[in-house]
């Protein structure tokens, strides 16, 4: 059985267009060795080039990329293989799940087509008549837990969670001794990740699989994965055994990245997520919350279908809700459980069915003209993906003054704005006025979609996964803001999130959503550590959690 | 107007990208929309039909008398004749009938029913026309999944190169050049007509007759055309490049001519479909003026002379069929469409 | 970005990114070899076309100023590209008809951009009936034979360039409101639109604001490529003897030539020269439109 | 060659004898119909004369009256009455024989059947009555004398095939037609081809070719291109430039005759109806025959003729073509202004009208600027313009010219808003019809202009009086004299400015046909001829000549086609099924 082995490979991607990136080093001088039947995981940042080192493996890098150092499978350097034989070492030797199995199954062939594809592309003994690939088909199918049926689907025809499985059987088709697994789990709800994870393990286990497992989430891979690696801007910067890596990380980052994950239940983490900002006096004890009794905004029965022309949906079902002053509500709930919608609809972008009620100040909310106009200054959204909620024509200044100019704000635009930016500590404000979105961090655009809804002076903001698509360290920061801002100018917010241990850094109360329905509703401590809801629980045992992992 | 751009199909590419996000419905109900909004832009055709033309100047009578001796009894009795003396509404009602019955009435200069006339010269154009949208849609299909697969390749350059020059040519003018070239100086293939004077009786022969009379403006159109295939393949199969599956593909050791066959073709002609029957318009323009520089006995032919007539019921009846054509086109795209695209099928 | 601008306003440092933007795309625009071709090809054309009346005086086109030179004179050093049936310089007569069919593609273009982009961005943004009715509109004008309605229109108008500016622009601007049309769904359904409203935005406020700048660049790189699409127009319904014949433009040049069977009687090169012009103006505008299409439009980049 | 069958059967049609002889003819004109009754355009109406025998046929040499179906004819009453006795053993063309009956029948149905009056109803309007006494003699009676011959132009159709018809005004008459003429309509395909045959029983005897047949070419390049690649054996209608280019081209023979067409700038007199009511949009000015005088004297004729027509045309005086010597106005009369600017611009300024500051002239405030229309589809009328308005500047006369379609040019005639367009008539032998339509009574009875069939809208109560006078003068020589008085008045008047009367320019393949018969003799036409004497000699010039007739190279080049059709398809073919294969596999 060979093993895998990275030999000081670095590798670089020209960039044609623009000039602005010109050569980008995508990873540079990394050695790792991934020895027979072992497995190793790889976490690091978005865009420390994971991908890159894992394409690599099978020569898959496209056209641009420069590859120096050497790829070793067994013996052999992938690098100098001639075609032919590597077209042979593909799939039948080294395999990969791709990241992104949505995109990796082509639209318009039929999953059971493309494995049967790789299975004629290489023929071992196992599977040398049609009939035996067909059986194959079907035996694989049921080692990932689908049913064989499953093989006429298209791709379309499957959830993420089975479009990730199916990948999964086609990569242990050929009987490869080595799979690479890249983010296998990523835009997957917690309780799916979870199984496919069990899964892995299992097959690697049972088959004595080589595994290279990447993950930007360390407790998905300690959970996997015996040694770990730890990449940063291209560098290996730490490697170790799993334990050593997550609990006693030499680098910084290491820890950076352990640390950021909140332990439901802990109180050193409870409304207080890890940020390098100082929180604001005003709060100095962070078991005590500024919440009122004074309700800002109330739903009753609230239902919202959605009607297509040949189905009609229910997504939200018959939900009673209320935000106070100052209080931070956390909606929680699987990816699809209408938490989006159920905002939507809160803030007036959305039409509920007949029959639900929703008030703001006592009032139902208003539909057109100047009124909408006054509660739009009253209530400000702010939507899920940052980088979509920014035109990326404007520039920092114009995205937070537009809704001051929406609102015909008499003061002083320029100086407003300033406020809103320091506001949502982006300082000094002047330094990110002509800044436009492309030229800004993850977290720094969310911060400036904030800022631009905090400019118009809301007293209630919804944020909608205001960090699921950061990264560990800036999750952090964002959450910090969200409490001091409750703290210095008593707002309210409701923040929807699928991640438990987010609730717990800092809401005062939490709603749990499953299929439309709000399952569990009520104070923080009691929902997450006192869980009644069936789906609260299992949810709860399936976020991953390091010390579980390790466990 | 007579073209559509090509390149701008990149960007329409970009739409029929977001067509085709999944979207389930009954083939009956599928069918019955696009039938629906065929059925529209119909009876939109029709009225247009009527109006536009309605305000065309020129008295057909007035131009035959200011060339032919007639009285004024004759020109009142032809103007009879052609309905001409009736009101408005009358030739309205008359027109909405006639097109119903596919007849639109007589020609003011054949004095025949129009809809006979078209009958006649329908399927000339429909072979001409039809001829040069296969070959060029093969050929673009072609050179254009071959370009896009290898952008900047001598092969692209080589391609696309030609595709744009022979873009930019004025149809009337390649075939005017063509017909000088090959037909007058070289005297290779004959300068007009759908057949020679005198068809040959035997059907081989008479086949014969016709191809030689077809590879002139057949190579016109194609010429012209087929640039726009090239194009859209061409983007399409480069949108393509790039997709995820084809890593997949070539992950699992497939050569690189089978990813592109087997993988990215078929993708990639998903937007294309769409694409080239919209462009069905552009050849039916062309159909107008090659058939009337190669003297081909077709509906753009007839056309042409009906403006220069004026033969108002003419000219409305082509109007009409060529409209109807292209709408038939669109509709055996979106159906094509459904069956080439396993998300817009039901599941 | 880290430059410190606070002296300046707002609108000054919108300006000044524009111009940054700008300089930026001229730079990826002189990188493309084939676009930068097209362009000088044009810039020269152009220039040409506006000194007309300097480099060839306004008499030489009057026929009976040129009665002494000879009709049907081949190209020579005498008379650079030959001599038309009356006498005159095609040289001349190709100078002044550069202005023509100029001024035709490019009127002809706005006007199909104009209307293409203001229905195209209503059918998108408005939902409900009217985006629906528009969207029929559009598809309906899709699939009418343009060329016939032109011709209609062309014959119904009294003869002149507006005449043909305006058949040519009510006929081609289906496809751009598509494109626009398409461009506008994908940005309305964008966060940014959005979050627009959120902050209590109306109709007119988001369509100039974000619908209009984000179709923007997908219509300048549509109007090059329409400008030479126009200019062929020009010269099929020259063709078909629906243009203006007192104009001097290049469809009408052609069309002459064909009148005299310049083709049939061995003066090759008075429909070469004005073909020739036709292709290779229509050519540099397509260059020029695939290039700055590339630079817009990101993904078209070959990777 | 002689063989062709006296009945056309269908199968003839479509089993053409090897060894018949084929005149081939290039033309691009619309065919209404084949109805002599009815049809109007050009094409079918020529093809009729070849069909169908007049009583009284227009002779070769110069158009005058000579023997048709009618041997000889007397005219009594001093032409109030005209006698006609047909020849002996005329035949139809399907042996039946030709009568008295059929004349009688064929003028009956004109006179009282409006819907068979279209066409030539205008020739019988001054009939009384048309009788038949015996089998060869037909009577025509007229309402007021004439002198112009009653029997001629009109097409004698067989009673016996037309009075089974049901609806004669519907009978499209396009197939296997029975005629009296030199050919017979054999067939006909729209846009594709007309065939006549050689009719054995014409009187003449039959024609040398065995049949003709009319190719269709939209294009006038395409028709010159057949002609050159020998797929057709005579093209008309040329352009000075083509004619020029096919003069020496080995085998073809480029014919430029006198036609018997004019061709005029035509200039609103300032229009009135019948009832002396002004319409129409005309410029007042031109209601003064001395500024009308001055746009003639200020435009060179000759120089156009040189530079637009290349010369191939004769310069005009009147509306009646010099290849009618008898009648024509002849070009050194003392009424015939010269070119002379200088005396343009005195007479415009004896009329009134002063240069004003722009180099327009004015009278009154107001600018002489006059409205010419052009057809954009006719490169002459173009050239003129292209002269004429720098001309007219430099008399001080501001010309704006208003390019547009036949069709909108016709619709604007009739409803007189114009200042000034070109106009043109194909012209008979006898001036009769011409004169008659220069008449106040052909001017329209209403305000839109319809009623009316006006040339010029020219009205001059002694020209009138002129013309009732030449019309029943059946002394030739004094008519003709009438006819010059008149010619001269109109031509004073100044209603148009004739231009020329253009050459008919045709070429055809010398060395394949010879034998044409020109009409008039003298530097006369072949094609459009009131006669059917162009096609009716013709003659193949060897038998072997006609042998490679049609030997276009286009075997080879077609099979080769083919082949690469069937290579390409077979390639798609294979690659499919390796697609298909490979998908199963
Ligand atoms: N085809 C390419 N051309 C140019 N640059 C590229 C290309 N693919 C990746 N990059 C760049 O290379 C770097 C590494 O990318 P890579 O995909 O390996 O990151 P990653 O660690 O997998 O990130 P993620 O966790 O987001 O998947 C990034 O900066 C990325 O922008
Ligand atoms: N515009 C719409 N039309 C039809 N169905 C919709 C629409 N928007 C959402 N849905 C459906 O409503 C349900 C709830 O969607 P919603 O976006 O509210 O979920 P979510 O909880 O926010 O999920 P996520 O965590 O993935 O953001 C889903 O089944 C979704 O498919
Ligand atoms: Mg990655
Ligand atoms: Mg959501």
């Amino acid at each position: 059985m060979p093993d895998l082995r990275f030999e000081d490979v670095s590798i670089t991607y020209r960039t044609a267009g623009g000039g602005v990136r010109g050569e980008i080093a995508a990873v540079r001088g990394v050695d790792l060795t991934l020895p027979a039947g072992g497995t190793l995981g790889i976490a690091g940042e978005s865009g420390s080039g994971k991908s890159t080192l894992a394409m690599s493996v099978l020569r898959l890098l496209p056209g641009n990329a420069q590859l120096t150092g050497r790829v070793m499978v067994g013996d052999t350097d992938v690098t100098e293989l001639s075609f032919g034989e590597l077209r042979a070492l593909r799939w039948a030797d080294a395999s990969i799940v791709f990241q992104g199995a949505m995109h990796s199954l082509n639209p318009v062939r039929t999953v059971g087509q493309q494995i049967l594809e790789a299975l004629e592309l290489h023929v071992a003994d196992g599977w040398k008549t049609e009939a035996a690939r067909r059986e194959r088909v079907t035996e694989l199918l049921r080692a990932v837990d689908l049913p064989p049926l499953k093989a006429d689907s298209y791709p379309h025809e499957l959830s993420g969670g089975q479009k990730q499985r199916i990948m999964i059987a086609m990569a242990l088709a050929c009987e490869p001794e080595i799979i690479i697994a890249d983010e296998p789990t990523t835009a997957l709800d917690v309780i799916v990740q979870q199984q496919i994870l069990e899964m892995i393990s299992r097959l690697v286990t049972e088959r004595g699989i080589s595994l290279l497992m990447i993950s930007h989430d360390l407790s998905v891979l300690a959970s996997a994965c015996r040694r770990i690696a730890i990449m940063r801007g291209g560098e290996v910067v730490e490697v170790g055994d799993a334990l050593e890596v997550c609990t006693r990380g030499q680098h910084p980052y290491t820890r950076q990245l352990a640390d950021a994950f909140p332990t439901i239940g802990d109180p050193a983490s409870r409304r207080n997520p890890v940020t390098r900002r100082t929180r604001s006096d005003a709060a100095s004890d962070p078991q005590q919350s500024p919440m009122t009794d004074e309700v800002l905004l109330e739903a009753r029965g609230l239902s919202v279908t959605f009607h297509s022309r040949t189905k009609s949906a229910r997504a939200v079902k018959d939900v009673d809700l209320v935000v106070r002053r100052g209080e931070i509500l956390a909606l929680v709930g699987q990816s699809g459980s209408g938490k989006t919608t159920l905002a939507r609809t809160l803030v007036g972008l959305q039409q509920p069915d007949p029959g639900s009620v929703v008030r703001f100040r006592g009032r139902d909310l208003p539909r057109k003209g100047k009124g909408l106009r006054a509660f739009r200054k009253e209530v400000q959204m702010v939507l899920q993906d940052p980088t979509a909620a920014l035109n990326p024509k404007l520039s920092v200044y114009e995205s937070v003054a537009e809704g001051l100019r929406v609102q015909h704000y008499r003061g002083d635009e320029r100086e407003r704005v300033a406020q809103g930016l320091t506001d949502a500590e982006l300082t000094p404000p002047e330094d990110f006025f002509t800044a436009i979105p492309q030229e800004l961090s993850g977290g720094q655009r969310q911060r400036t979609v904030i800022a631009g809804a905090l400019a118009v002076g809301p007293q209630l903001l919804v944020a909608d996964e205001p960090v699921a698509s950061l990264d560990a360290s800036a999750r952090g920061e964002i959450l910090g803001l969200l409490l001091s801002l409750r703290d210095r100018l008593g707002l309210s917010a409701l923040v929807i999130t699928h991640d438990l241990g987010l609730a717990w850094n800092i809401a005062d109360t939490v709603a749990v959503m499953y299929e439309g329905v709000i399952v569990e509703y009520g104070p923080t401590e009691q929902v997450l550590l006192r869980p009644q809801h069936e789906y609260t629980r299992q949810l709860l045992s399936a976020a991953p959690t390091i010390q579980r992992a390790i466990a | 107007m007579t073209n559509t751009v090509p390149p701008t199909e990149e960007i329409l590419l970009a739409e029929t990208g977001s067509d085709r996000a999944p979207r389930r419905t009954s083939a009956l109900s599928y069918l019955l929309s696009k039938l629906g909004g065929a059925a529209v832009s119909m009876a939109m055709v029709i009225l247009l039909g009527f109006f536009a033309f309605k305000v065309l100047p020129g008295d057909p009578v007035a131009g035959i008398a200011r060339e032919r001796q007639l009285s004024p009894e004759q020109i009142a009795q032809l103007r009879t004749q052609m309905g001409l003396d009736k009101p408005l509404w009358q030739q309205f009602v008359d027109y909405i009938v006639n097109v119903f019955t596919l007849n639109f009435g007589e020609s003011y200069v054949y004095r025949k029913p129009v809809g006979e006339l078209i009958g006649d010269y329908f399927w000339n154009t429909i072979l001409l026309t039809g001829t040069s949208a296969v070959l060029a849609i093969a050929l673009g299909l072609w050179l254009g999944q071959k370009a896009g697969w290898r952008p900047g390749s001598l092969f692209d350059r080589i391609t696309s190169g030609m595709a744009l020059v022979l873009w930019s040519v004025p149809t009337f003018w390649l075939a005017l050049i063509l017909l000088m070239v090959f037909g007058g100086t070289l005297q290779w293939f004959p300068t007009g007509g759908m057949t020679s004077p005198d068809p040959p009786t035997d059907p081989l022969a008479l086949v014969l007759d016709v191809a030689a009379h077809m590879v002139l403006p057949v190579i016109t159109m194609v010429a012209v055309v087929y640039a726009q295939y090239v194009m859209v393949m061409r983007a399409s199969l480069m949108e393509e490049k790039s997709a995820d599956y084809l890593v997949t593909a070539r992950a699992k050791g497939l050569r690189d001519d089978l990813v592109r066959r087997r993988h990215a073709v078929p993708n990639a002609l998903l937007p294309a479909v769409t694409l080239m029957f919209l462009h069905i318009g552009g050849l039916i323009a062309g159909a107008v003026t090659v058939e009337t520089v190669f003297s081909w006995p077709g509906l753009g032919k007839l056309t042409f002379e009906a403006i220069s007539g004026p033969d108002l019921p003419l000219l409305q009846g082509t109007f009409v069929v060529f409209s109807a054509v292209i709408i038939a086109t669109n509709l055996v795209a979106d159906l094509i469409y459904r069956r080439l695209d396993p998300r817009v099928r039901r599941g | 970005m880290s430059e410190h601008v606070a002296s300046r306003s707002p609108r000054a440092m919108a300006w000044a990114r524009r111009r940054t933007a700008f300089a930026r795309f001229a730079r990826e625009f002189s990188r493309s070899r084939s676009g930068m071709v097209g362009l000088v090809f044009l810039v020269v054309i152009v220039t040409l076309a506006f000194l007309a009346p300097i480099l060839a005086p306004a008499w030489m086109l009057d026929v009976t100023k040129v009665m002494d030179s000879p009709r049907f004179a081949p190209p020579s050093w005498e008379h650079p590209l030959g001599t038309d049936h009356q006498g005159r310089e095609l040289w001349v007569r190709m100078l002044w008809g550069a202005q023509v069919s100029l001024l035709v593609g490019f009127a002809a273009t706005a006007m199909s951009m104009i209307i293409g982009t203001i229905v195209g961005i209503a059918a998108g943004h408005f939902t409900g009936i009217p985006g629906a009715l528009l969207m029929r509109l559009i598809d309906f004008f899709l699939v009418l034979p343009s060329l016939i309605l032109a011709i209609v229109l062309s014959t119904v108008l009294s003869r002149g360039v507006w005449t043909i500016v305006i058949a040519i622009g009510l006929t081609s601007w289906a496809g751009t409101a598509r494109v626009v049309r398409s461009q506008t769904l994908s940005v309305e359904s964008r966060d940014y639109v959005e979050r627009s409203r959120v902050l209590g935005a109306g109709h007119w406020h988001i369509i100039v604001k974000h619908l209009l700048p984000a179709v923007l660049p997908l219509v300048l790189a549509n109007t090059t490529l329409t400008v030479g699409s126009a200019i062929i127009s020009e010269s099929t319904l020259a063709f078909l003897g629906l243009g203006d014949t007192t104009l001097q433009s290049w469809g009408a040049v052609l069309r002459n030539s064909m009148d005299v069977s310049a083709a049939t009687s061995g003066y090759w090169w008075y429909v070469l020269v004005p073909g020739i012009a036709i292709v290779l103006v229509v050519l540099a505008f397509t260059l020029v439109g695939r290039a700055v299409e590339t630079i817009v439009n990101p993904t078209l980049r070959s990777r | 060659t002689d063989t062709a069958p006296t009945v056309v059967s269908a199968e003839a049609t479509a089993t053409p004898e090897a060894d018949a002889t084929t005149f081939r003819i290039a033309t691009s004109g619309f065919v209404d119909t084949f109805n002599p009754f009815v049809s109007i355009y050009l094409l079918p109406t020529n093809t009729i004369r070849y069909v169908y025998e007049y009583l009284v046929q227009n002779s070769a040499e110069d158009g005058s009256p000579t023997k048709g179906l009618a041997d000889d004819w007397e005219v009594e009453d001093d032409g109030m009455t005209w006698v006609y006795t047909l020849q002996d053993d005329l035949l139809w063309s399907d042996d039946e024989p030709i009568t008295s009956a059929d004349v009688v029948y064929t003028y009956e149905q004109m006179m009282t059947v409006p819907e068979l009056s279209v066409a030539n109803g205008n020739l019988v309007s001054n009939f009384e009555s048309v009788e038949a006494p015996d089998d060869k003699t037909v009577i025509i009676r007229l309402k007021t004398p004439q002198a112009p011959n009653p029997g001629t132009e009109v097409p004698i159709v067989p009673k016996h095939i037309w009075e089974e018809i049901d609806d004669p005004a519907d009978y499209a008459n396009d197939a296997d037609v029975v005629g009296s003429g030199p050919y017979v309509l054999e067939s006909y395909s729209p846009n594709q081809s007309i065939t006549l045959r050689a009719n054995p029983n014409f009187w003449q005897g039959a024609p040398k070719v065995d049949r003709i047949q009319y190719v269709y070419y939209t294009n006038s390049d395409a028709q010159v291109q057949a002609l050159r690649a020998g797929e057709v054996d005579f093209v008309a209608g040329l352009t000075p430039t083509q004619f020029q280019a096919l003069e020496g081209v080995e085998g073809i023979t480029a014919h430029s005759g006198e036609g018997r067409r004019y061709h005029s700038i035509s200039i609103n007199v300032g229009t009135v109806t019948r009832d002396g009511q002004p319409y129409g949009t005309g410029n007042e000015a031109l209601k003064d025959v001395k500024v009308r005088q001055a746009l003639r004297q200020g435009t060179d004729t000759e120089t156009l003729l040189e530079r637009v027509m290349e010369g191939r045309a004769t310069l005009a005086t009147s509306f009646i073509p010099a290849s009618f010597p008898k009648w024509a106005l002849p070009a050194d009369d003392e009424a015939i202004m010269a070119y002379d600017p200088e005396a343009a611009m005195a007479t415009l300024d004896e009329a009134g009208w002063t240069v004003g500051a722009s180099g327009i002239r004015e009278k009154d405030g107001a600018p002489l600027q006059l409205r010419l229309l052009v057809d954009a589809d006719d490169i002459i009328e173009q050239s003129i313009s292209e002269y004429f308005v720098p001309w007219m500047q430099e008399i001080g006369v501001g010309i704006t010219v208003e390019s547009t379609d036949g069709d909108t040019i016709s619709d604007r005639a009739v409803k007189a808003d114009y200042d000034m367009y070109f106009s043109g008539w194909s012209v008979n032998p006898d001036p009769d019809y011409q004169l008659g339509i220069n008449l106040c009574s052909t001017l329209p009875t209403g305000t839109d202009g319809s009623g009316g069939t006006s040339q010029d809208g020219y009205c001059n109560p002694e020209f009138d009086a002129m013309y009732a006078e030449q019309r029943s003068e059946l002394d030739e020589e004094a008519r003709q004299q009438i006819v010059h008085d008149m010619l001269v008045m109109n031509y004073t008047d100044t209603a148009q400015i004739a231009t020329w009367y253009p050459n008919s320019l045709e070429a055809y393949r010398s060395d394949r046909f010879t034998g044409f018969t020109l009409q008039p003799a003298e530097g006369g036409i072949i094609a459009s001829q009131a006669g059917y004497w162009g096609f009716l000699t013709v003659e193949p010039v060897s038998a072997e000549a006609q042998a490679d007739e049609g030997g276009v190279p286009t075997g080879l080049i077609v099979t080769g086609v083919i082949v690469g059709v069937l290579v390409i398809g077979g390639i798609v073919f294979v690659l499919l099924r390796r697609r298909k294969m490979a998908d199963v596999e």
